[in-house]
């Protein structure tokens, strides 16, 4: 079960988005209708242990400049890479990431962790600490 | 040389080797062997019944009996009997403590030599966890003896008929005076090679500093000096000798030097602490080389029969 | 602050790891030489069998005469050590570093018990606290190295209680909390908190001493 | 309440301290530091928590409740750990305190250890403060001059050779009215035990020696005497430190028996004795075992009683109670054998509570009575819990096989008032064993 994942080799504290806090409701609706998503939940990891990630879909994605949907919701090569062209929203995450992986795959907990995480640490931006995203506020 | 030799003998292995030494020296000099067996040990005071030492029963002794016990000593050593041709024996039989009645008829004889085996256990099981150890019969005739005493522990190797190679190995204590008589009218005599020996000993420390080399090499210059003063000096017309001085452990150098030398002889004194004959414990040194030595070790503690001789 | 978090959890995590691998690895070579060429005497007679039977024990709580004259201490130190062991490996956000850092699967404590843990261990060095100052002998004894490891070793339970607590600045307390387990790892090596390198061993060569030459137990 | 209050005149300490400077301290404080001592120093300084766990295993501290200073970990505070810590840059005056406390406040009786959590050896670095003191020539005068008897004459007591022989002679003598076939064999080869005894059996405890005797020849043992130097098996030598005449001793001791090429070492009934010749002397000499087996007369008479060669017909009727010695139970295991023993001699047998290997201290071995009467007060008020202890068993006699536990037990059993008696283990065999030779 263990392996090395070669891309990532530092040690990182397990980090989630921080909510800007109230600012949310005032702007206007973005471009596509998720504002409704305001958290990251997956049924997959009950039980939860931990508040959920706060994540309001459409205000995080306006202020990261983020309009490909393919960023979070890519797809998978045939050898099971990670495809940034083929977009695959609306499936669930579980689907290619089991929670308890088979071999060669990212578990699910993982998989959120690296792609949250990691994109923050790329842009030096958004929180890297456990209570960052895991608030209940 | 020798006029009367006397060998103690346990009439068992122990003593064998010596045996061998004993007859060869008793033939080189046509000189009168006293075979010497103790054979019983009185069970009370002066009581009739003896306990035989090699069987251990107790019985009483009378004549035949002790000529049963002189015949089977002349079965042991049979051969050697028969290649004695110009020495001559004479075996004689005692009951009593060992060493006392090999001291009491050495100088009632007033033997020139004793010549003895180192000690008479079998396995020697002490020797490899801390020391080896002599007998105690040994021990107690070399320190009383008033002649050199001929100690044989393992079998001689170079010793054929002659003494051609004596080594006489010396701390320049007041003791090894007599040695050094010993050894040079025995080579004097014999026309042996005589060779004179000294060994540093740097094995362990003198309050707790271990001799540098600088050290070591004046120890051995002056050893030097006092070879040339101590023995040299005392030699006439002697020139067959030689002097070597080595550093090392005491005894394992003597062994070692022996067996380079191919020598037939190791000649020692008794002891070296300036302690009088009569309480000195055997050397340390003495008794190692006793136990290993290839050749028979010339123990001397009084210079009485030394002086005597030619 | 984030950057200074980021360097906390990147390269200044490798340092801590590898001064504490690296430092333990050369107290323990240094001292196992020290004693090859020193104490020959002593490990000449050492024999395994009896130094684990003694380990063993020892590791027993209430097991010997020693646990047993001191029961509250005894209870102290093995609900500290073992809640310190539990959480330093399987602490919920520690699993998750491992999983996030090396994809290592590891089993992770239920937060209540997590929790509990560390809320026990905290008042285990508290009572050590107590302790060090009101026995008289513990007073007498005691020494700047002890305060420092007893710091040390508390410091991160309390940081730990307080981001899950979420007192005060969630990132600065979890900065606190990474900074002060680091400072953990650095200083077993080299200060009282040595005591985990060598124990083993002490107690090992006890137990060695006492069965196999002595023939009598060492508790 | 620290050292400094109860410090105690001794000649020698004022002596040897006027003669000391603070340079000479150190450097002596050095050379065993960093020369002489190795690993076991260094992991055990790093390795004590400071936990006082030991404060209640030392009947010092347990007796002087309260009092840190004489607590195991508080003796190595003031000693040991001070010279680590100043390296060795101490005041004379500190070092005649440190010498009180290692000579006369600890018996080196290892009852730490089983308290200890880590495996400290309190004992290990008080004999290393004995060393310095050694080294520093500040030991207290009785031992000092029991010491000076060892390298002097190879025993303890300044016995000369022909009075030790003149003992032997005696006690055969008045054996022999009792014994007539009986025998104390002198330096007699080959037999299979060497009966060895230390200095205080000939000088001031002979009766041992004719007790002895009789059960060696009660029993049909082939046995002897030693003679010659290297009889005496005790070593004060070891307890003040000074190791290099225990090896000396050691070496006369085992050679002796190597010469009289015995089977077996049967030694009389002490403790320290039989640490130096099994443990520590061994190890010094670098014997990785032993050139002639050790046998402590506990196993011997163990053997005797359970082979039959000695019959007891009538136990001792009288309860007793077993005091263990703590080096032949914390340092040989031999609780078990002890106790087989005293219930074959002995009817009713009380336990005492703490016994066998957690036995506490008669707070007279390990040198702390050869000390001497100056410290004796020291020794009596440090064992007050030993007292409690035998007083709450409620019998008359005590067996401890040992002779610094019978002269320590002794002083706390008149200073606290017990009306007790000590007894050795001969003393019993002798009285209740079959005497078929006896006329």
């Amino acid at each position: 079960m263990k392996k090395l994942n070669s891309t990532v080799c530092k040690v990182l504290v397990c980090a989630a988005l921080v909510a800007t806090g109230g600012l949310c409701l005032g702007l206007p609706p973005a471009f596509s209708s998720q504002e409704d998503i305001t958290h990251v939940r997956s049924e997959a990891l009950k039980p939860h242990t931990r508040p959920a990630a706060l994540f309001r879909h459409d205000e995080h994605n306006e202020k990261a400049g983020i309009d490909d949907c393919a960023t979070c919701h890519h797809g998978k090569d045939k050898d099971g890479k990670r495809d940034m062209a083929d977009m695959t929203a609306g499936t669930d995450c579980v689907e290619c990431h089991a929670v308890s992986p088979v071999k060669g795959q990212t578990a699910l907990r993982r998989a959120f962790h690296l792609q949250c995480m990691g994109c923050h640490q790329e842009r030096k931006q958004g929180p890297l600490h456990c209570t960052g995203c895991h608030t209940n506020g | 040389m020798f006029g009367k030799i006397l060998f103690a003998t346990t009439a068992s292995p122990g003593s064998n080797n010596a045996a061998k030494s004993a007859f060869d020296l008793a033939e080189r000099n046509e000189a009168r062997l006293y075979l010497f067996h103790v054979f019983g040990a009185p069970t009370r005071g002066f009581g009739h019944l003896v306990r035989d030492l090699k069987s251990g029963e107790e019985d009483l002794v009378d004549t035949d009996y002790r000529e049963w016990v002189q015949e089977e000593l002349h079965t042991i050593y049979a051969d050697q009997i028969k290649g004695l041709s110009k020495g001559t024996l004479a075996t004689q039989l005692a009951v009593g403590v060992p060493h006392t009645e090999i001291l009491r008829f050495a100088r009632q004889e007033d033997v020139d030599i004793i010549v003895m085996g180192a000690h008479n256990s079998e396995e020697d099981n002490t020797s490899s966890r801390s020391r080896a150890v002599i007998g105690n019969t040994m021990r107690k005739v070399a320190r009383a003896a008033k002649c050199p005493v001929l100690i044989v522990n393992r079998p001689c190797t170079t010793c054929w008929r002659m003494f051609s190679n004596i080594i006489f190995c010396t701390d320049f204590s007041k003791a090894a005076d007599a040695a050094f008589q010993f050894a040079y009218k025995t080579a004097k005599e014999v026309g042996a090679k005589l060779y004179l020996f000294h060994a540093c000993d740097i094995s362990n420390a003198l309050l707790g500093v271990y001799a540098g080399q600088v050290e070591i090499e004046r120890k051995l210059a002056k050893a030097r000096e006092m070879m040339q003063e101590r023995y040299i000096s005392r030699m006439e017309g002697f020139d067959n000798y030689q002097v070597e001085i080595w550093e090392g452990t005491p005894y394992v150098e003597i062994l070692k030097f022996a067996r380079d030398k191919k020598a037939d002889l190791i000649v020692m004194a008794h002891h070296t602490h300036d302690v009088h004959e009569d309480e000195a414990e055997i050397g340390s040194t003495v008794e190692q080389v006793v136990l290993r030595s290839a050749c028979p070790v010339a123990s001397v503690n009084r210079m009485d029969k030394v002086s005597e001789l030619a | 602050m984030q950057t200074f978090y980021t360097i906390a959890v990147g390269p200044l995590a490798w340092f801590a790891w590898a001064v504490f691998l690296v430092g333990s690895a050369w107290r323990i070579f240094s001292m196992a030489s020290l004693a090859k060429n020193k104490e020959m005497a002593a490990v000449a007679y050492f024999d395994t069998a009896y130094g684990m039977r003694s380990i063993a024990r020892w590791m027993t709580p209430f097991a010997t005469l020693g646990w047993q004259k001191n029961p509250v201490l005894t209870f102290a130190t093995f609900a500290f050590h073992i809640s310190f062991i539990l959480l330093a490996l399987f602490a919920q956000g520690h699993a998750i570093l491992w999983e996030y850092a090396f994809g290592m699967r590891v089993w992770a404590l239920p937060p209540q018990v997590a929790s509990a843990l560390t809320i026990i261990a905290t008042l285990s060095c508290a009572y050590f606290l107590v302790r060090r100052l009101s026995n008289s002998t513990v007073r007498f004894v005691s020494t700047p190295g002890d305060w420092l490891a007893l710091g040390l070793a508390t410091l991160p339970f309390i940081t730990a209680l307080l981001v899950r607590q979420s007192v005060g600045d969630p990132l600065l307390m979890t900065l606190l909390h990474v900074l002060s387990g680091e400072a953990v790892l650095v200083a077993i090596p080299f200060t009282r908190l040595s005591h985990a390198l060598f124990v083993p061993f002490t107690r090992a060569y006890m137990g060695s001493e006492f069965g196999a030459v002595r023939h009598c137990p060492d508790w | 309440m620290g050292i400094a209050e109860r410090k105690i005149e001794d000649a020698n300490l004022l002596k040897a301290v006027a003669a000391l400077t603070p340079d000479k301290i150190q450097q002596v404080v050095r050379s065993v530091t960093k020369g002489e001592a190795g690993a076991r120093l260094a992991v055990y300084h790093e390795t004590c928590m400071r936990c006082g766990m030991c404060a209640e295993a030392c009947h010092f501290s347990l007796s002087h409740k309260g009092d840190p200073t004489y607590t195991p970990v508080g003796k190595m505070e003031q000693t040991m750990w001070r010279l680590l810590r100043t390296d060795g840059r101490v005041t004379p005056d500190e070092i005649y305190n440190m010498a009180q406390i290692a000579f006369t406040e600890c018996n080196m009786c290892k009852r730490c250890v089983h308290f200890c959590p880590v495996g400290i050896d309190t004992g290990y670095i008080i004999s290393l403060v004995r060393r310095i003191c050694h080294l520093l020539g500040v030991v207290p005068m009785y031992i000092l001059d029991t010491a000076h008897s060892h390298s002097a004459t190879m025993n303890q007591m300044w016995v000369k050779e022909d009075e030790w022989i003149d003992s032997l002679m005696w006690q055969e003598d008045e054996a022999r009215d009792e014994f007539p076939k009986l025998r104390i064999p002198l330096d007699k080869e080959g037999s299979d035990v060497l009966y060895s005894v230390i200095a205080p059996e000939p000088k001031f405890r002979t009766q041992l020696i004719y007790q002895a005797a009789a059960i060696m020849n009660q029993a049909g043992i082939d046995w002897t005497m030693p003679a010659g130097p290297g009889w005496d098996n005790s070593d004060m030598c070891m307890m003040t430190g000074n190791l290099e005449m225990m090896g000396r001793l050691k070496r006369a001791h085992y050679e002796m028996a190597q010469r009289l090429r015995v089977k077996r070492i049967v030694m009389g009934e002490c403790g320290h004795a039989f640490r130096s010749v099994y443990d520590t002397g061994n190890r010094w000499l670098g014997f990785k075992d032993w050139p002639v087996p050790i046998v402590h007369s506990v196993e011997f008479f163990w053997e005797l009683l359970t082979t039959g060669k000695i019959k007891i017909p009538q136990k001792f009727q009288k309860p007793v109670t077993i005091h263990d010695p703590c080096n032949i139970t914390r340092g040989y295991g031999l609780m078990e054998k002890l106790r087989e023993v005293v219930h074959m001699l002995c009817e009713n047998v009380v336990e005492m509570t703490p016994n066998r290997e957690h036995t506490i201290c008669c707070c007279a071995g390990g040198g702390v009575i050869n000390c001497g009467p100056p410290f004796k007060g020291t020794r009596v008020a440090g064992n007050k819990v030993k007292a409690d202890v035998l007083a709450a068993t409620g019998v008359e006699y005590v067996i401890a096989p040992c002779h610094n536990c019978h002269g320590g037990l002794e002083d706390i059993i008149s200073h606290y008032k017990l009306g007790m008696h000590t007894k050795f283990i001969g003393d019993l065999i002798f009285e209740l064993m079959e005497k078929p030779g006896a006329e």
